[in-house]
């Protein structure tokens, strides 16, 4: 099982959502974070000071899927929030051990589904 | 007591006796008989100068708590948001007590001296014989309102003025000092200056003839450079200028500007002290002065930065009624626009390339706003009292040079008076207690660290 | 000009002179007659009344900054919230100069075509004789207020009712074209729509014998269908209504809510321009009409949807508080309970039912509330002034169903000339420099992309 | 009806008749023989008073919506915050028509029974011979003011003092129960209380010669004891006390107590019903308590804790304000200092100690603050009324022990009456619809469970 | 070494902290997210628009542990955690390479206790 | 490619990003979190019940590094963020598969320059 990251732009997280629902994702997680890249924030003046924030409003969307989606998952997702400028974000892919659906105590793929 | 009274309402109203020169004369050569009886029948008691003076105190608290503290407290960063909150409010409690042990005695009291002919103690300072309010009975009467009321007007005044200096020090300055400073600070330097402004024919500013109608010198200038004085003996925040430290929440300094805005029609158009019409172009202007500097404001950030902000608009509309507050009961419609107009860019000036030349870190610009919206606002009284202007007019002794001349020495007079005390009492206390948190607690911020408390919890 | 102050005074008053036939109709010869010496004796200053024309002005600019600021801000995602509280602000200052430059003027000078017998120009609009206030001095009285503040009190409703328009097109429409939309629609349609309620005995409405105490017609429906054609015109907000867009603070909204309410008694009671037994009718039934609707919608809703809401209380409390306006100064108590019932009802559907059938994207319910509670309001004004009802009693011309009739008049009025006067400018303005931001303007939100600013940094 | 209104005007001026114990008893003396000429003689509009009362009707207003609402919202968890919002803006709401349907009868007719010498129904509840408010007309006067302003003043302490309850049970009650109890409350125990206290001189309070000018007996120590059996019915939060409930939002906490600060003027002052030397010196000694009372719990907290806290200062101010109420019409300066200082220290010991030792959950302190402080000050003014302490003198027939005395027993009275019938009321409640709402729903919060709507989308 | 990652409802978290706590956990980091899942949020109405949040406020609890542990850690939560509707939660077990701890520059195992 | 994440004080955050840009990172997500751990809380006192928040206000960093990287990052981090009292914080390393640029399709190491 895979852990697939994404940090995408907040007003993109829809379209992911629809994607990812498409490819058959039942379940995902989404923080609000702040971002650190090479898109930089745009200058915002506060009675003449000015203000560039290095750390922009981003969301991180966390989906643990089976081995055999990743490959769609990680497009569906790329598709979805690909924009022209910098900052479209990342996708990181890390291994998972298990998983276990609380309520009813299944393990691995059956918690997934 | 009755006499005095008398001098009291007529200094307040010096605007209309400028306007009258004969009644003015007659008036204050009663005030040198002490010839009562007239006194006495001039100070009835007026149910609509009460129902609007009651109502214009209540406006004017209501500036400082909550309008100010959410002003304020929406400009600094979220871990020192209640430590602004905070001092605003203890102000409010501090100077009200202070300023009925003593504050309206030094401030109002006028003996014997006033009577006189030469400049003596008493064009400077009151005396300590309304100390405790110890002469006030519900039946006390000043002028057509009730002295309980006059008291808690100029109260309000008193509070407002030390909370409108918090802004410069915000962030990193001990609560304990800040206390300390304000209590030193109301009853040297702010009592003086109102009693100089404002207590009746013998006192400073009134010999020179200086139109202050609402506060210029006494509130706006004399916190300003308190601030400014404050903010450099404090020293820089801690990152600045390089790390940037933007407002955290702006809903919260708009929300306090509309009460600002609002409780400033008690500030001035309370000023006249009675329900007429000079209280009616009061409020006129002010709301027009307001108007045109925030318009101001946003419009030179729109022409300099391609769009105009919220902090913008609401810092103007500040500025513009700052400016207008000395000139509320003199200045006419086409005055007021321009004042607005002129302190919206004078104050834009102040708080950005001003300030960012000089280098110091007047945090919310306590100076840039205040200081400097004050100082244009009390030299252009002098401008726009005339006719010609739309102005209600000099006094007979007055031409327009002349009244920007006394206008000026109010000004600087209040700078220098007021910034020399300042700077002696924060020296005194910073070598004593320290004027300052440690850097860890201003890292953690002054809630924790101050206050032990959290701001949002959401 | 005393004679046309007499005027005024006389149209704002009108509810009394339909109470009282033969003091109105004496007093309308006395204005044609242009009797100045009556009119001299009349209008003279009572400082009671001054004090209360004083703070309802405060109280209505109160309900724009912060009040309905506030309530609408909450109720927008927080990536606009600034945008909101933004147009609130500009409008307030960009109203104040408007007004006094030529806004008043065309509102309320009645130069000769007002007296002459036949509809004439004057019926529809003021002369350009007070431009820039001129004429105005600290002496002027209205009535028996100075004119100051007959000034700044109607300048505050000049201020609220493009704030209200905001309400329709939030979220999506340029802070530029807001700003030329409403200087435009202010001289166009307000002061108009103004002119022909409240300027005095030869205007229109006042010749059908309207009643509009506070302004059902000049404020809330005027607002209201403009509100209605400018989110048609500038479209549905990306998502609307697939996406749902939940308030993002209604602690925020019920803040509003609450100023509003309380700012409201300055609104309709401060209408009768006087301290006296009409403004305390007007206070009570303002507060009994606000509660039963807010009551009404509740219950609704709980009935509906098994819970209560708190955004249903307060939508409820303003649409009873737009409704009772126009019926302020002839409901009774009874009235005013079942007004507030009645709206409740009405705006409920309009809100919800209506809104979702005709699939516009009024963002929030500016036309839904404010529209249609000010045509519920206005047309029930004509039933519940009838003394069988509790209301003051119909003029001696009048019967129920006649002064329905007048008020439907006024109703349809309204929303011809504000509907399509609004269209036309609006439509100029969008094939000249757009209505609307850019769709990645609207996905970012208005706050960064118009001011370059954030809400909330916690 | 001239007689009674003659009545309830002198009883609402009691202290007044105190001071001048001749005036009081020729009064007395006319209202006994319905000497009806004169009393139309003095029912004469004022319109200073009335421009007064219309704004402190307001400012009361004000003091619950927003004012009360805010500083109980920040005070909840988060999850809860629009619930006590909403449970204040319904029992507004509510609490109007009630007012007006029966409540303004059952506490201000004034029929045959207290005329009669003897202790009769009269002396505790009025009649209903003003239910639905049919008698009342625009000209309708009371007092000096008109009948309208009169009831709606009244009304705002209606509102109020449910809405004080629920800080005891917040977090935890259901929302019907909580209107089911308002309703009930309202008219057996308010209003009876009301009566008691304000309605004229054969009410059972005045019997006995009871000084409440502003309500510390009929809002405070009858909302305190009435939170206190409320929160012990409905039972302690889940967790309480071992998992720590801090507030979730202090800027709104403090937001709201400069509002009831601001507010509270209309309360204490406007409960003089006119525009004079009382309600100027009402105004002054209430600013004096709260800050006294302010400085008094951050001083005992710095001490105690080494820090003062924001919480501790609002906290504070809310109990000198509620501490001076009683005495608002009769303490003088240094009396409302005192009153503040040991208003503060008690409150203190109340909310925390006391709190902590009888191990009752009062959520926000209803009880603390609005029931010990209301105690404490009704006790008090009777004290401070000594002219040697600078009060306004007692009463011919009263001594300050005697009017300790009185003071008490009506302090005992209205805990037992209030105690007991509130308990009554919720038990009954309690048996049919339930108190409290599920466990579930509480730990979900009740905002969603109750109104399924969320605070804070940030 | 193994993180244990478990999405929760927010108000199961004093359970779940006392639970861990039980089994040796001493640290852990909190991270308030929101949930797309299986449970549907509750239908809120404002003003007559229907409006169901697709993601629920959750917590997302993050304990790292040695191996031995890992079970425990996974039981407890699961056992405090449990409800008996839809969206009680899931646990996510990965790999992790190495912790430290900052103030000591301890490594591995003992950085954890 | 590993990614390593630290849990720290809020207020360290702007040394440490300073100190990972010099070591060559170029990208970073930030996330508000709570903490436990052996650091408590400071007695907050409201209206005299005493409150020890159990949950720290901690800012959790998580930067995905090329394996080369890792070491300096973690020292970096370490040295930036450390203080002398409890709490300063930990540091976790653990595996990522790959990254994906969204923007321009790249994978693994040159996603992350
Ligand atoms: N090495 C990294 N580790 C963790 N997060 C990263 C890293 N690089 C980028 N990010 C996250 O991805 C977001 C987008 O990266 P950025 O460099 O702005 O855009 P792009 O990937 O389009 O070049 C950043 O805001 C940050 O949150
Ligand atoms: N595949 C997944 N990847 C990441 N998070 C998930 C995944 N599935 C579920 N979650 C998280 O777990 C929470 C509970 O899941 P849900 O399906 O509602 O309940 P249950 O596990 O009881 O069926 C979701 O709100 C979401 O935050
Ligand atoms: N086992 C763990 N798993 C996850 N996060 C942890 C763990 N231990 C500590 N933390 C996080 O690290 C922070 C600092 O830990 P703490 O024990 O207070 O300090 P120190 O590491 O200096 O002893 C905690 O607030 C928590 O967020």
């Amino acid at each position: 099982m895979k852990k697939v990251e994404a940090i995408i732009k907040p007003f993109k997280l829809d379209d992911v959502k629809d994607a990812l629902l498409e490819v058959g994702v039942e379940g995902m997680t989404i923080t609000e974070v702040r971002g650190f890249g090479r898109q930089k924030g745009r200058v915002e003046i506060y009675r003449g000071a000015e203000f560039v924030p290095e750390f922009l409003t981003k969301t991180k969307l966390e989906v643990v899927v089976d081995d055999p989606l990743v490959e769609k998952v990680v497009e569906a997702i790329s598709n979805a929030a690909k924009t022209e400028d910098v900052g479209a974000g990342k996708i990181f892919v890390s291994p998972v051990d298990d998983v276990l659906r609380i309520r009813t105590g299944e393990h691995g793929k059956d918690a997934l589904h | 007591m009755k006499t005095k009274l008398v001098h009291k309402s007529v200094s307040s109203r010096m605007w209309s006796a400028l306007k009258q020169p004969k009644w003015a004369i007659s008036v204050m050569m009663l005030g040198l008989l002490g010839f009562s009886t007239l006194a006495q029948a001039q100070d009835t008691l007026d149910t609509g100068d009460t129902a609007w003076m009651i109502v214009a105190s209540a406006l004017v608290l209501f500036m400082t708590i909550p309008g100010l503290s959410l002003f304020y407290a929406g400009l600094v960063r979220s871990k020192n948001v209640l430590s602004v909150l905070m001092q605003c409010f203890t102000i409010t409690a501090l100077a009200s007590i202070l300023w009925c042990v003593v504050g309206y005695s030094l401030a109002f009291s006028t003996l014997e001296s006033q009577t006189s002919e030469g400049l003596s103690l008493g064009a400077f300072v009151g005396g300590l014989d309304y100390a405790f309010l110890n002469h006030l009975t519900a039946d006390s009467v000043s002028g057509t309102i009730p002295e309980a009321i006059f008291i808690m007007f100029q109260m309000t005044f008193f509070i407002i003025t030390p909370a409108l200096i918090c802004g410069a020090f915000a962030e990193r300055m001990k609560f304990s000092a800040i206390l300390i400073f304000t209590s030193i600070w109301l009853l040297v330097v702010y009592a003086p200056i109102c009693h100089m402004a404002w207590s009746g024919e013998g006192a400073l500013f009134v010999r020179w003839g200086v139109l202050d109608f609402a506060g210029g010198t006494v509130v706006h200038i004399n916190a300003g450079i308190a601030a400014l004085v404050a903010c450099m003996l404090v020293g820089k925040r801690k990152g600045y200028p390089d790390k940037p430290m933007p407002p955290h929440n702006l809903t919260m300094t708009v929300t306090g500007t509309g009460m600002l805005w609002v409780g400033w029609f008690g500030f001035n158009a309370g000023s006249e002290l009675a329900a007429d019409g000079t209280a009616g172009m009061a409020m006129l202007v002010t709301q027009l002065s307001a108007a045109a500097a925030t318009l101001t404001w946003i419009a030179i950030e729109w022409m300099k930065h391609g769009k105009p902000s919220l902090l913008g608009a609401a810092t103007g509309a500040v500025a513009g009624l700052v400016a207008i507050t000395p000139a509320s009961g003199t200045a006419g419609v086409p005055g007021a626009i321009m004042m607005g107009v002129i302190s919206g860019i004078v104050c834009f000036l102040g708080a950005t390339t001003l300030k960012k030349m000089a280098g110091w870190d007047d945090s919310l610009d306590a100076f840039g706003v205040h200081g400097i919206g004050g100082i244009v606002g009390a030299v252009l009284t002098g401008v726009f009292c005339a006719p010609s202007l739309g102005g209600a007019g000099f006094d007979g002794e007055h031409t327009m040079g002349s009244q920007v001349l006394a206008q000026s020495y109010s000004v600087i007079f209040t700078l220098l008076y007021s910034g020399i005390l300042s700077f002696v009492i924060l020296k005194v206390i910073d070598v004593t207690i320290g004027l300052r948190v440690s850097k860890e607690a201003e890292g953690q911020g002054l809630d924790l660290s101050e206050h032990e408390e959290t701001g949002y919890l959401l």
